[in-house]
């Protein structure tokens, strides 16, 4: 499968077309995605801006072959969403809904298992490839600059920051994926860093974590091992409080990884640039290129 | 959403997992009632959602019907602070009162998610009424965790394995195979994000029952769970919390700080604290509006921080995505008119509709400073506050 | 394991799947009684383990208490053999007293396993009431099949689609949404191999009831529902064939054959009835052994087919694997001794220990034709009963 | 994954030592093979003829790095069995047992997908290679012989009928394998014939089925596209009753597929050759070498 990087055809179907997503929808379209069709369960036959809308994922693919989805369904459907469109044959599926159950994308999660398709998110902006014109789901078109910077994010809104101040400083992105913040969630920082290591118009990586979880320790781990080009991390949650908790077999399950300072510790070690003050993220990475 | 103990004993005894005989009070009269009726010998605990309780003088032994009716009167109306609570006390409105139990061994058993592995985990400890984490720490070998794959279940086999490497005589491994399904049968049907049995005793006739018990409900599964929904006790939550709560906004209250933060975005939201730390002065709260916020939460976000006395300037920090900055300008403006607050803010809107935002805001009569850009607006925070 | 329709109900009740008000009559009396309680106007339904009932005179329709109790009286205590029972005549030992439904539209929805796909399936029909295999060949496009997989359970687009083609109003929709997915419960929680409502009408009042019910557990997850074992029907299974199931032999009865066949192995037992047919004899039964029968398991197998007055011969097949034909060799003269009863029989005895079990029985007086192979054991048959 | 036609190693853990279990492993240890574990809940520690005996497959798999499984465990833990070896890397897992339920086979099944393990059964008879002197399962070694025919069989005894045949006429075996009955299994004719392809051991197949199901139609398909060598298939049950039955819903779903008649003319159509009677596979067989 190629990266979503470095598809020729980026036609983008979009689930989901109530208030936001009909609002985002406008906006990628203006941003010059190449939106293709819209899937509404009480909305078929009609037009959104001449995008025609259909009744269900299989008969938007039949008359629009759409490479990927983008979700906006409301969480309590939004896991039957990411299922029908990969029962559809979509290769690359993006679901910006926040609020799904954790018990539904352990479903979708084991459900995807060894399929072939791409799931970023659910709760996370989605991505845009400023070069391309083509962006899918939330980050703000207005704040991207074309250039050879990745940028990958667990944060919606502090992948904006990143990229606000990159673009401030004249540096340009060749691509900035969010990941999501969800705990279950399709695409890891893993498979980013692999895809810009691979990817010849990335010369330089951002990578934004959070407190909790190890999933920064797995990203450490693989740029030791992989990861030629360099990094700038930022890890958020330093000052923010334990917050009360009534059982202790979270703790259990991921020890002290989930705290900033094992992060930081393990990406430092990876040799990877830590921006110590999340205000800091583009002028860290300026110093490297 | 947390469960009190006795609601959760009543989960996990409508599922047959043994649990001793209890009953809530929410009286010194009902508890010596109830007392009575278990022969005298019993546990008075405080209902409170905080763990820790035993060393905060939340759980007290009585001897006697009397002495159970003491207990519960000295609690209910009290408030009690664990070392597992934070800065928050818990009211105690009821307490529950339970036969004692003859303990001859202590386990510890949960059911949680393994995020790493993408699959419910049981986590069993041959060390249980302890620290679990420390346990984890300094033995790891008494601490065997199952992984379960969520089609399958519970794999028998690796239930066997943890019974032949405790070597549990045949009656116990008996009990200890059904509890560990029961409870996983819990843990899915009720989209629960932890069971924690702590400590599951063995207690004199050999039997295992569960002494403490510990539900979390996932939040955002709880439009499918209506029953559990009854349960949600909101005397147990910080006023301002439940407010935001209510409003589907994340909201944590923090000791000692003076700056409110308004932010869409968990990330974006700790690392406006970090840089306001970093500015010299201390955040007084948490509060993500969250991805799609109406005018109608911004307003009540608005409210909710201006409600804190302690803050003496707000940080609003909007990067419109999904969120439109537009929107939660007129919220704010919204919240400023109906609640009749105003406290000074530093404002910094970028992203979707932002500019409109700037506008809306420009308009009204609020003390507002607008930074283009965070460094900019931790200058203007340590000008302000900074020491 | 068939149930019976009322049990079928039972279960569907009991998880809101929504039925005729109904139940179980033993005799005329009670019918009646049944009846008045409904006013009068109901369906008799003779409770059999056999579909196509109503063309075979099973299913009566009464306008009042007096009708009921005569149809019923007429039914008890009777036989029926219909078009899908084979040769079997099935007694009627209990009827069904149904509230008589004013029926507007006739559906057909059913849950099995689609072993190709290798999941459940969900099959639904706009034509309900009918042979849903004619419709199957003649109109496929009148009926959708929704494979469900088993973690994630029916997808809701996939019924939200159904529901899209057949174009049903919301009222509707949000029932059969609902009977859908508690059918797929059922499926699931009890073990079943097949659930099917022929017709799931719509009624007036527009609401979907399930009108008939056939339900068949899976026999091999039957140790872990012992509820389901006790609705066990032993009068509607021949004799032999509920001897043989007791034995965990798989026996049917052939009419109009004459060579008996003891086989192990369902595909050898087949192979041994297309030769005993080639060889110009019928083959007076299926009887497949099993994989590990014992000693005892054999000799009822004996008993079973020396009891079928039809049998002039009796053709042994067994190929040792996990059989060991010695076992069986002491099983057959066991039953020899302890029925009492001798046909003359054709013996091919190969694999795990077949010379110790030849032995074996050369030593017995029965009557043995010994065979090293198929052919000759064909052979064998077509010259003592070869037309 | 090499084809278990030819792995170089073949050494053999059986899980379920009971009555029919020990008597059937002391079978395959007397053919030849290597059998060097047992497992056995409540005889761990004990030996069985000089073969040590573990708790678990797990403990097993790290004093003996087994290759195969061999499960006779009773049905209502077989699939338990399945699991266990699968999770401890055991590759190749036959499953002797008969009388699993749907369900948990349903559960293997979709457990087992995308791992990498090949299954064989459950509800057969294993497979035997004369030529490694490796027999995994309860086909009778005493009737088997070395040579170049493959067989495969949904049938446990009718595949020894059919072996019986091949070895009277002096013709050999290259491989036996036993796919076995049950409608839920691992191992399909499909994934049999494949192997035989490749296998430079194997000239011609034999395969023989049975009514019920589609599987037939699938390998007459699949021998169609791809199978080079000569193929013989018989199919029994022309004969057996049709069988009452309650619902029709089965019948939907596989339509007039699983009649011998139906099967017979797929595989006709596939330039099989078909042997009438079960009698004639031998001699099928040796008309076309």
């Amino acid at each position: 499968m190629k990266s979503i990087l470095n598809k020729d055809s980026n036609k983008v179907l979009v689930q989901g077309l109530g208030r936001d997503g009909s609002f985002q929808t406008q906006k990628c379209i203006d941003y010059g995605t190449e939106v293709v069709a819209g899937v509404h369960p009480t909305k078929a036959g009609e037009n959104f801006n001449e995008i025609p809308i259909f009744g269900s994922v299989e008969e938007a693919v039949k008359h629009t072959s759409p490479d990927i989805g983008l979700i906006f369904v409301p969480a309590p459907f939004a896991s039957d969403a990411i299922i029908e469109q990969v029962d559809a044959g979509i290769e690359t599926v993006v679901c910006i809904t926040e609020g799904i159950p954790v018990n539904d994308m352990l479903k979708v999660n084991n459900y995807i298992k060894g399929k072939k398709v791409r799931l970023i998110g659910p709760n996370c902006p989605g991505f845009l490839i400023p070069r391309k014109k083509l962006k899918v789901g939330i980050i703000p078109g207005s704040i991207v600059s074309e250039g050879k910077v990745g940028v990958v994010s667990r944060s919606g809104t502090l992948t904006y920051e990143a990229i606000v101040q990159l673009t401030m400083l004249g540096i340009g992105q060749s691509a900035c994926v969010g990941i999501g913040g969800d705990p279950l969630h399709g695409t890891s920082f893993v498979d980013v860093l692999q895809m810009f290591e691979e990817d010849q118009n990335t010369e330089a990586i951002v990578m934004i974590g959070e407190i909790g979880g190890t999933r920064e320790q797995a990203a450490a781990k693989m740029i030791k091992e992989s990861i030629s080009k360099p990094v700038v991390a930022s890890i958020v949650g330093q000052t923010a409080p334990e917050g009360r908790r009534m059982g202790h077999a979270g703790a259990v399950i991921t020890g002290k990884s989930a705290l900033a300072s094992e992060k930081i510790k393990s990406l430092k070690s990876a040799g990877v640039y830590i921006a110590d003050s999340p205000t800091e993220i583009g002028l860290r990475l300026k110093e490297l290129i | 959403m947390q469960l009190h103990e006795y609601q959760a004993k009543e989960i996990l005894n409508s599922s047959k997992v043994p649990i001793p005989d209890g009953k809530v009070a929410k009286s010194g009269i009902e508890a010596k009632e109830i007392a009575s009726s278990f022969g005298g010998n019993c546990v008075v605990k405080a209902q409170v959602h905080a763990g820790g309780r035993g060393k905060a003088g939340g759980i007290k032994l009585a001897n006697n019907p009397d002495e159970a009716s003491e207990h519960a009167d000295n609690m209910i109306g009290s408030f009690l602070k664990t070392f597992q609570s934070g800065d928050t006390e818990f009211p105690i409105n009821e307490v529950y009162i339970e036969e004692a139990s003859s303990i001859l061994k202590e386990y510890y058993l949960a059911v949680t998610m393994d995020f790493d592995f993408k699959c419910p985990v049981i986590i069993f400890s041959t060390e249980g009424g302890m620290n679990i984490e420390e346990v984890a720490e300094k033995y790891p070998d008494k601490i065997i965790k199952i992984h379960v794959d969520p089609l399958v279940g519970p794999s028998p086999y690796k239930i066997r394995n943890l019974i032949s490497v405790f070597k549990f005589d045949k009656e116990i491994s008996s009990q200890l195979y059904k509890i560990i399904n029961q409870l996983y049968g819990i843990f899915i049907s009720n989209d629960c994000t932890l069971i924690e049995i702590n400590p599951l005793a063995l207690v004199e006739g050999n039997n295992l029952v569960a002494l403490d018990a510990k539900i979390t409900i996932d939040d955002d599964a709880l439009f499918r769970h209506k029953d559990l929904l009854k349960l949600f006790d909101e005397a147990q939550i910080n006023k301002s919390e439940l407010n935001a709560q209510k409003n589907d906004l994340a909201y944590i209250k923090l000791s000692g700080g003076e700056v409110g933060c308004m932010v869409n975005g968990a990330g974006l939201a700790m690392a406006t604290m970090d840089i306001t730390m970093k500015a010299g002065a201390l955040p007084a709260n948490f509060l993500d509006v969250g991805g799609s916020a109406s005018e109608e939460r911004i307003m009540e976000a608005y409210n909710i921080i201006t409600s804190d006395a302690d803050v003496k300037l707000i940080l609003v920090n909007l990067f419109g995505g999904i969120l439109r900055c537009d929107v939660a300008a007129k919220g704010i403006i919204e919240g400023f008119k109906k609640y009749n607050k105003s406290v000074p803010m530093v404002v910094v809107l970028r992203g979707t509709n932002s500019e409109e935002a700037k506008n809306i805001l420009k308009e009204s009569s609020m003390e507002i400073y607008f930074s283009d850009d965070l460094p900019s607006a931790a200058e203007e925070i340590n000008k302000r506050l900074g020491k």
